[in-house]
Parts: structure tokens; C-alpha cells; sequence
């Protein structure tokens, strides 16, 4: 199958979002969500650089990809497997700012590992959102598994999992997409294309200028997408959704991106690249470039802007000071939950 | 009560299971329409159809990958790797992600899968068609890992491992599916994981396996009692987690005790068994713990000379049986 | 890149060895070799069947892809990554009967194991065939990594993998295609695509025709060729090697063959072929279909075929009686080499 | 003599063994341009070049397999596994494939290829990036296994690694790598694979350890001596082939042995040594052997409560060892 670059850009112009079927208040929500994870993640560094927690792994950058396909899915019906940059598609999926400052200063209470994990390593099965472990790729499979399991109850249910170009590389990921191929399963794989994976640019991870050429390779077709432009992303995901539902199986996503921070707060990214390269991707921000084009069509007023700021940091501020004060698990805790249920003898 | 093979049991469990809860599916390499190398499923493509007995590609990272994502979407997958020496591959999604999910997600999630797969030689296997894989898994917190010995353990086992709401690894000997036969209850009993069983009683020695080699030690009891030395035989049945009590219970009542497995000597099976003994009996020992196994080669070989030299037998645990009880 | 279907048959008409570059004698020392290994596998089924040996796997029907690529290498100087089927493959590196012999009664002078491992696990350090294992899949970062040492020494070499279309499944298999189209090394990939991986079907191991069309996915050409058409198979390696001694890099070839025995001694193929597909294939069996080709050119005489048969079977009733009387390994040799260099205290 | 940071020392063993012998090479994620994670490799990608110093892909099974396929054809490559806890999806590889290459061919294949990586805890590192295998490729035959303690012993075992004909998982405990410092000999010295080294003498109980672990035990004698009891501590330094004699020894010349580690219980390595103390020293035993190890969970939770309650620590060791000098 032929890859097409999105160019939504051009098409539908002032009211893009109408068109593909976002009322003002869907497209404003999109943007809050944005803009929620990239806060979030932004106070994290803070705090972090503060030497009250320590560790960070960021989403900023690549909320465009993120928030765009999380919301052509189905909350609470549709799953995810994200991995440790989707601030922003957990926050879709029901997440909140609390759940993610509980799990960065890896409290008892988190949500996503009881303080086990580090941040990133989202996990809920009320939100449908499965664990996601440190090891990348792994999650490919898991996705193809759900969407097998909606096939067995015939139910129209979607998994959609995201990874990173890097991970791309991992015997899973080709693994995957040969199974979700061959049995038509609805699965949506989204590649976030960053063009690094920690310091080994793109040149030295693939041989190929776009990852979703290898969808032909698997009998489903790969579509590369502006990663920054949220709409455009969101377009995609959700052509790929429909298909999925309708029992034409899986799509390969690749969303052009950029990480915008260091790989994590233990990395010096100095060491691999330009500050030119990043100013100018910085320029390119999603989150700027979403709200230029949703004041642009009237859509996000001074007002609603300035609302969505105060209710942003006040969640941000609530979220860490509960976190920041709430317990930490007790040594009791390290041996609970080995196992669901304790062998009996 | 029906007499079965150990692989007629293991159909029948897998049959029942499928009949009782359309949660429950197999996937595999060539589980379907062949009905598995070893035909353990022969009949269930035709009777459950194609999404109930899944013929897989050939990757056993995905086959189990794929049980995990089934099993989190509310199903209850059986997987079949075809033979216990290719499961390594799928070594990261077994060891990094199911064995993790529960513990990760600080028990959100959980996962009910079964791995079966078939181990161990002395079928001219060669290398790659001959291993054992109990310590390797044993090691890893999060998994239990059963081996049962008989048709009745085998059936019972695979029940409960299947009704379990963890990832549970199902080790079949390969020379056991049609060598050893018994009596298997028609009724929906399950052996619980955990629990070792007496299988033979005694008071001067203790014989701990299981698996084949279960068999070769209630062979050598036989013989060790037309000598005069009465020996208690002790299968494991479940390698992890181990029934600790009952290692304990026969220690401190022979005072002399012989581990016995196939699977390679060092930070095996016995160590544990016998690094066990050391902290909760070490006061009721009349002679060091000794363990016969496998060497440390890295598998056994095609030859037959080299097979039945890397093979505990009958012959050689009754010689070190003696050693222990002269001791 | 395009994927295209060699129509060899169609170019050079009568004398297609010659216009491939290949002297009679070495299309007849293609054809000796083809003969050779159905022999010997021949008379492994025969010595099985009469309960004299425990196992067979067979490279039956597909000695047309496995000596029409190797005949494009250098033996001693290129590596051969075989699978268990390619007896043509090592015999043409300088295996002989013997050795296989050897290998099939599990003898000590097994120069494959020692007779450690079944029959069709090749290897030979001086013969550039890299020990094989059962694991399929594993031996394509392998290609691979030899691939990269005559790389590093800057060394035109070549390294060739074959394996089954089923094995193209395995993660191990993307990983190391991506690499080798990455650095443009000296690899070729030969999938011997027979239809099934023991019972497998292709349309249940992938959800495409043709598996070639994956290279496009990892920056390098794939072509499909007529497996049981040994000269197409020699004049699309033939390019696939000049290629790669250039520096070009790798090449997928997709041979498109069939296994005319059950998948081994083991195995009971009436569960999942139909007899008529055997009986279609044997129809197009390689060795026929080259001979007639032969006999038509006019490069094999009725002289030089018993010629041909004599040696063949001379060779193999030596070779049988050699192996059958050759002593087994002592239970002494159980411990040897589990290294090379036993650690000294 | 110079003094070096564990960390300057693989460096250093890399660099000079590099300059050495031109078929040494390293591959890994992130060990070019970066100069890895840790930066173990920093300056060697500008002094070696791209083919000497090669930046994979993400993907540590090719990684292994790559070097496996390199070291057929001549080289000795050093493979980086960025940590212990992605060493998973080259199980296969490094298993079925590295470890069995000499024995499989009746030694006509040898591989020497090191394989470095980054263990253990202590550093916040979390489920996956802190864990101990030891006990999983120690379990292995054809594969050695070396975790040296020190700067002095870091580096002379990886020059040992490097000219070995054999695979070597090479592990480096990361908490380590810039905490000890001490004394690096100038010279092109090695530091034979498989020798323990007992790095303090003494009379009433031994302590047997490795990595980080030894360092513990080191200042637990020195408090233990502080109260009158004598401690000899023994660094295994290579877990695989392990040094037995050095066991047994320091075994019958105190009677009392104490082995830690962080890693998982269930047949650990400490569960070997005290199976090869039960068959060697049973009669030389004032008490059973004891042993102090990371507890049969998943692996090490991030919060630092968790971390604490995992790892081993010198009070902890302190306290077991007053219990088994008590014995
Ligand atoms: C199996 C495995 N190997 C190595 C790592 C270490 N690691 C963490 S993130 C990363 C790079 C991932 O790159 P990419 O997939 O492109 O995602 P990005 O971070 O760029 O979003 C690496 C090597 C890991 N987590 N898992
Ligand atoms: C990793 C692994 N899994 C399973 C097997 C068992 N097995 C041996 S051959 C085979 C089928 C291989 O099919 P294919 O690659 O198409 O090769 P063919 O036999 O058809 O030539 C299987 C499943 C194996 N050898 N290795
Ligand atoms: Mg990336
Ligand atoms: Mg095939």
C-alpha cells in the first residue's frame, strides 16, 4: 500500500476541526489536554532540578501525536499501551494530574505502580490503559492480543499502541504487526518518530526515510503524518479507527516528531545534538502551533485561554502538593502483590 | 476412575476447561489443524474452531506477547510452545513482562496464562529437543512453574493452573506423554499448586524428584526395599513455589535426603532443595543433603551414548541411594 | 524498491547456463550436487524407515534454490548461514556424503557435532559454514555479524542466510535485516518460502504474497525468484552477490519452492497437505525440470547421467557403510567443550 | 599505581586491549557518540572510529547475534548491554546460541565475546533498571560469568574476558562505578577467570559475596572485629565456573559461612554455594550455612522504603551474622 503524507493543513483551512468532526468544545478539550501534559511535565523538571524527586521522562514535543490519536478512540471501550512519553494519552484516557505527581514522587497511593515504577510507566485497568513495563517494544505484542481478544468475543474494540522509532527495531514490533496482519486485528500502531532513540539518530536505528513503508510488508497500509499538527494526527487515527471497527485491520501511524527535552533528566542531549537542530524544532511546537491555528478560527478566545491556564496550574499545584505530602508505601508493601493470589498449601 | 496417558490427561484437562469457560483458548505453533507436534490438542481445532485453537506464526516472543494483551482483555489463554528448549525467545515477554504485570501494577492487573510445554529427554532429542528449564523459571518471582508426574497430577495440575489467575508454567515431560499411564478421577478435581505428594512412604531415606525421574526413584525404592532400606519418595509436583513443609517433613524424618533432577547441576533445582534443608533442618541431618543431575554441559546430546551418560538412570541413583544410606 | 519475478526461463532459451557465465562442466557439477543431495536424503529415509537411525529432515525439492545461490559464492572465502534443509548448500561449500553420513548415525567423527546434534544441524569452521542450531531464526544476525567483520576489515566477502518462510516470522529475522540494510553489508537473505512451517500454511504465517516485498522496508531490493528453477535461482544470487561485494549492500531473494517430504521422520503431513499438492509439485521437481533443460541443451549426455548416477551412488553406499560402522562417542566425550579453554584455578 | 573509579577502569581495560589487538571491537546502544549511559566508552567512538565503536540499533538480540556472527569471522567484539534488565530479549542468543556454539560443534566454534552490562540496585533504578541475573546465566553451561568488586579487579578481569576464547557475561554492579575507587595496577596485568580471592582474613565465620555486596560484608567485619569476632570475607569475583576450592577452604577454616547477594533467593547463588558446602564441608559445619539475598519479588520498586526493604544491607548483614556467630 502507497504511503501518503497528511496534508490536512491545506485541506478544510479556518475550521479544520469542523470538518473532521470536532465541535469547538471537542477541540478545545484537545488543546487543554495538550497543555495539561506538557504543565505537568514541565513542574516535574522543576521539581526534579530541585532534587525533590529523581527522575524525569518527558512527553514535550509530542503531545501533537499523542492527544490526536487518544482522542479518535473510545475511553473506557478501546485500550491502550502506551509508552513512558503518552502523558498525553493517558491524560485522554482518564488519567489526572494527581495520578501522574502520586507515581513521579512514586507514592503508595499511585495509581500506576503503588511507587513501584518510575514515572511513565502508566497502567490502569479501569481506564483501559495496560501496564507498561521498561522494556520497549514488548507492548506490540500485548496490543495485538487485546485486539485479538475483541475478535474472539467479536467486538468491535480498537487497541492502539505507541513506541518509539528506536523500539521500531525490537523483534516484537515486527513480530506484531505479521500477527495483527494476518488475522485483520484492530490494532493501531503509532510510531512516534522522534528521530532519536536516547543519542542514535534515525540514520543508525532504520536504513528507510519512513517507518511506514514496512506496513506493505505486513498486508496493511502505513501512513506518515505531521507529528506536530494535532489535526492532522487526529484525522489519521481516525480513518484507522473506522477501519479497525469495520474488521479491515491494523494501520501503521508514523507521526513525524521531536523530543524537546533531554531523553530523561539523566541525559545530556549536548552530547548529540545541535542547539540549532532543537531551537528550531522548538518553533515548531505543537502546542503553539494548535493554538495559533484554533485563535486563528475563532475557536480559543483570550478568555478561554486564560481559564484553561488558571484551571491547568491549579490542577498542577493540587496534584503536587497532594502527592508531594502523601505517604510512601511501608517495607510491608514489597512483598504484596508477587502473585494475585497466594498459592495455598 | 478412567485409566489415561499423561498427554490423554493433558488433552482431557484442556478440553474440559474449553468446554466449561469460552474464555479459555490455545495458541501455538501447529496446534490446530495438526493438533500439536505431540498431538496434544488433536480434535480441539476441529471441535473449539479457529479462534478458540490459534495456529500461530512462528515466534514464540508473540505467542506469549499475545497471551498477555488476550489475558488483560478478559480471556484465559493456554499457550503451547513446542518444545521447552524454543521458549527462549520469548524469555522477555515471560520473565520481564508477565511475571511483572501483577507486581508492577501493584496487583491492578493479573494474568491468567498458561505456558505448556514439553521438557526433558531421553528421546533422542538432541540438544535442542531435550532441555529443562525448571531452575531458569523457578528463579523468577511472579511465575509458578508445576511438573507433574502422572496422568492424575497432570490432569489436576493443569486445571488449577488454568483456573489460576497467574502465569503459570506447565512443564510435560516428553517421555511421559505415552510411557507412563494411571488412573485419572472423571470428576472435576484440581491438584493444587503448592503441594508436593508422599508417593511412596519410608524411614530411612528420602528420594526428592519430579518429572521422569520421579518414576526412576520409585523404581529404586523398589530395589533399595529388597535391601532392607526403606525409602520415602517425594515428588515436588509444583517446582515454584516449592511445598517447603513437605521437603522439611520427610528431612527431619529420614534424616537423609537425595535430590534428583534432570536439569543442569549448578543453581539448579537441588541447590535449592537442599539450601532449604540447610536453614529449616539442619539439625535433623544424619549426612549431607546430595543431589544427582544433569552436568553442567549445555544439553544433551544425540548420540545415545552421550544421552544416557547426561541421564540420571535408575542404575546411578540406586548406586548414590546406597552411597547415602551407607553414609 | 520493486520487487520482481525472475522469468529466466524466457532469456537465453537453450544455452541459459551460458548466458549466465557458467561453463558446462559447472552446470553439470550443479546438476551432480542437486543429485547428490536428494540421494543422500534418499537413502536417510530408507535407513529411518528400517528403524537403523531416529531421525530425517529432508532438503527434498528444494536443492534447486539451495545450490543455484551457493553456486553464486566462493567457497572458503564467502560464509554460508544454513538451515537444517540445506544439505545442497553445504555440500556445494565441500561437504561430502561422509559427512553427512556421519552426522545421520550420530558418530564421534561427525565433523557437524560430533554427533551431538540431529542430522541437518551443519558446521564446519574451515569450510565457512557457521554451526547451526535448531533455534530457527537465530542465524540471521549472525549473516549479519559476519557481514560486519569482513566490513571492519574492509574485505569484500559475502555472507549468505537461508531459511524458511516460516522462520521469517521470528523478531530475529527483522532485527537483522534492518542492521544490514543500515550499513550496507554484504548479507543475502535466502528465504526458502515451501508454503509451510510444518503445518503451518503461509496464509497463517503472513498476511502477504510475497515476502520479499519486506526488504523495501529495511532500504535494500527483494526479488522473487522460481525456487525449483536452479539457474533463476543462481542468476538473481549471482547479482545479489556482485552487489554486495560493491558495497552495495544486501539483497532478500525469495525463493519460491516446496518440500516434497513430510516436515521430518516425525511428521505426518497427510494431517494438513493434500495429496494432490504433493503430487502437483513433485511434477515441477528441480532435479527433473533441470535435467530436461540439461538434456535439451545438449550439456548432458545419456553417458555423462551414468556417469553421474555411478559416482552418486558410490559415494553414498560408501559413505552409509563408512558412518554405519563408525564408532560412537565415548560417555568420556560428554564433557568436552563445553569451552574452549577450561578456566584455570 | 594509580587510582581509578570502577567505571575508569573498564575504560581503561576497554582502551588498552582495544589498542592492543585490532580485532576488538564494541558494540552496543548508545556507546558511540554518547559514549553509553554510563560512560563507560566516553572518548573511544573518537578514537576508534564508527566501526570500532558501533552504534547499534535498538535491539539487544541482533546485538548478541552480531557479535556472535563478528567473532566467527575473526573479530572479539565487546557487546554493551545498556542494563542487566534489557539483557531479556537476547536470551536466545546469548543461550541457546553463544553458550552452546563450542559444545555443538565438538569445539570446532569458539566465541570470544564479552558481554558487559550494568546490575544491581541502589540508585532509584526501579523494576528495570537494577536487577541482579547472575543466577539466570550462571545457570547456564558454556557461559562464564565474572562480577568483579573493585577497580583493581574490574580491570583485570575484563582484559581476562576479552582474551578469553569464550563467551563472558562481564557484569558491573552500577551503584559501583563511581562509589569505589581504589588501586589499579599500570602493567597489562589480568585477573584469571574463576579464582576467588578472599580479601580479608579471619577465624569465626566467613562472609561470601560479590559487587556491592562485598563491600558491605568488608565493613560488617570491621564492626564484627570491633566485638571480638573475626570475619573472613571471600569475593567470588567470577560466579561461573565458580572457584569451589576457595569455598570449601575459607568453609573449613571457620565452620560458619554467611553468603550474600541482591538477587533473588529461590535458587540463587547462594543456594549454590551452600549445595557445594553440603557436599564438600558438611563435617567442617558449627551451623548451617546461612544466607542473606534480595527476597523472591519481581525486582527492586522504585520508591526508596521499597529499595531499602529489597537490598541487603551492612545492618541486616550485621545482624544475620551475630545470629550465625551466636549459632
Ligand atoms: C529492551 C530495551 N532496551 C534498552 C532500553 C533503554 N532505553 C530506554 S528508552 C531508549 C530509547 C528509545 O528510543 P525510541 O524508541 O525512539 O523512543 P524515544 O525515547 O525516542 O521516544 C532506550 C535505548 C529499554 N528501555 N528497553
Ligand atoms: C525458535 C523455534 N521455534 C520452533 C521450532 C520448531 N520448528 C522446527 S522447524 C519449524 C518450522 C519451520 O518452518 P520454515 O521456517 O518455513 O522452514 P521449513 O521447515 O518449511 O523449511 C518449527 C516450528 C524451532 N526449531 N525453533
Ligand atoms: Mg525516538
Ligand atoms: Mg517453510
Amino acid at each position: 500500500m502507497a504511503t501518503k503524507t497528511q496534508e490536512v493543513e491545506q485541506k478544510g483551512g479556518q475550521s479544520r476541526h469542523r470538518s473532521l468532526g470536532l465541535s469547538d468544545e471537542q477541540a478545545l478539550r484537545i488543546y487543554e489536554v495538550m497543555r495539561l501534559a506538557r504543565a505537568i511535565d514541565e513542574r516535574m523538571w522543576l521539581i526534579n532540578r530541585q532534587g525533590r524527586a529523581p527522575f524525569v521522562i518527558s512527553c514535550q514535543g509530542q503531545e501533537g501525536a499523542q492527544v490526536g490519536v487518544a482522542a479518535a478512540l473510545k475511553p473506557g471501550y478501546d485500550w491502550v499501551a502506551p509508552y513512558y512519553r503518552d502523558a498525553g494519552v493517558v491524560l485522554w484516557f482518564g488519567m489526572t494530574a494527581r495520578d501522574q505527581m502520586l507515581s513521579f514522587f512514586a507514592r503508595r497511593e499511585d495509581p500506576n505502580s503503588g511507587g513501584r515504577q518510575m514515572p511513565g510507566h502508566f497502567g490502569s485497568r479501569r481506564l483501559h490503559i495496560i501496564t507498561t513495563g521498561s522494556p520497549v517494544g514488548a507492548q506490540l505484542p500485548h496490543a495485538a492480543g487485546i485486539a485479538l481478544a475483541f475478535k474472539q468475543r467479536k467486538e468491535d474494540g480498537v487497541a492502539a499502541v505507541f513506541f518509539g522509532e528506536g523500539s521500531s527495531s525490537q523483534g516484537d514490533a515486527h513480530e506484531a504487526m505479521n500477527f495483527a496482519g494476518i488475522h485483520k486485528l484492530g490494532v493501531i500502531f503509532v510510531c512516534e518518530n522522534n528521530g532519536y532513540a536516547i543519542s542514535v539518530p534515525q540514520s543508525q536505528q532504520v536504513a528507510v526515510q519512513n517507518l511506514a513503508d514496512r506496513a506493505a510488508g505486513y498486508g496493511f497500509p502505513g501512513m506518515v503524518v505531521d507529528g506536530n499538527d494535532v489535526l492532522a494526527c487526529y484525522e489519521v487515527a481516525k480513518q484507522a479507527v473506522e477501519r479497525a471497527r469495520r474488521g479491515d485491520g491494523p494501520m501503521l501511524i508514523e507521526a513525524k516528531t521531536y523530543r524537546l527535552t533531554a531523553h530523561s533528566s539523566d541525559d545530556d542531549d549536548r552530547r548529540y545534538r545541535q542547539a540549532e537542530e532543537v531551537a528550531l524544532w522548538r518553533q515548531k511546537d505543537p502546542i503553539q502551533r494548535y493554538a495559533k491555528y484554533l485563535r486563528e478560527s475563532g475557536s480559543l478566545t483570550d478568555a478561554a485561554e486564560q481559564e484553561i491556564t488558571e484551571r491547568i496550574s491549579q490542577q498542577v499545584d493540587e496534584a503536587t502538593e497532594y502527592a508531594e505530602e502523601a505517604p510512601d508505601p511501608t517495607p510491608d508493601d514489597l512483598a504484596r502483590f508477587v502473585y494475585k493470589q497466594e498459592p495455598r498449601f | 476412575m478412567a485409566t489415561r496417558t499423561v498427554i490423554e490427561a493433558i488433552r482431557e484437562a484442556m478440553d474440559e476447561e474449553m468446554a466449561r469457560d469460552p474464555s479459555v483458548f490455545l495458541i501455538g505453533e501447529d496446534v490446530g489443524q495438526r493438533g500439536g507436534v505431540f498431538l496434544a490438542s488433536d480434535g480441539l481445532f476441529k471441535k473449539y474452531g479457529e479462534y478458540r485453537v490459534i495456529d500461530s506464526p512462528l515466534a514464540e516472543s508473540l505467542i506469549v506477547g499475545v497471551a498477555i494483551g488476550a489475558a488483560v482483555n478478559g480471556m484465559r489463554p493456554i499457550v503451547e510452545i513446542q518444545f521447552a528448549d524454543f521458549i527462549a525467545p520469548a524469555f522477555n515477554q515471560i520473565v520481564e513482562e508477565a511475571a511483572r504485570f501483577c507486581y508492577r501494577s501493584a496487583g491492578d492487573f493479573n494474568l491468567p496464562i498458561v505456558i505448556r510445554t514439553p521438557y526433558g529427554g531421553g528421546v533422542h532429542g538432541a540438544l535442542y529437543h531435550s532441555q529443562s528449564i525448571e531452575a531458569t523459571y523457578g528463579h523468577i518471582p511472579g511465575l509458578k512453574v508445576v511438573a507433574p508426574s502422572n496422568p492424575a497430577d497432570a490432569k489436576g495440575l493443569l486445571k488449577a493452573a488454568i483456573r489460576d489467575p497467574d502465569p503459570v508454567l506447565y512443564l510435560e515431560h516428553k517421555r511421559s506423554y505415552r510411557l507412563i499411564r494411571g488412573e485419572v478421577p472423571g470428576n472435576d478435581g484440581v491438584v493444587p499448586i503448592g503441594k508436593a505428594e508422599v508417593k511412596r512412604e519410608g524411614t530411612h531415606l528420602s528420594l526428592i524428584a519430579y518429572g521422569l525421574m520421579l518414576h526412576y526413584c520409585l523404581e529404586v525404592a523398589e530395589k533399595l526395599a529388597t535391601e532392607g532400606v526403606s525409602a520415602e519418595v517425594l515428588d515436588l509436583r509444583t517446582i515454584k513455589p516449592m511445598d517447603e513443609a513437605a521437603v522439611i517433613a520427610t528431612t527431619k524424618k529420614t534424616g537423609k535426603v537425595l535430590v534428583v533432577h534432570e536439569d543442569n547441576r549448578f543453581a539448579g533445582i537441588a541447590a535449592e532443595v537442599m539450601a532449604v534443608i540447610m536453614e529449616n533442618a539442619f539439625d535433623s541431618l544424619d549426612a549431607p543433603v546430595m543431589r544427582l543431575t544433569g552436568p553442567d554441559v549445555p544439553a544433551m546430546p544425540f548420540n545415545h551414548v552421550l544421552e544416557e551418560a547426561f541421564l540420571p538412570n535408575p542404575e546411578r541413583i540406586l548406586a548414590k541411594a546406597k552411597e547415602l544410606a551407607a553414609y
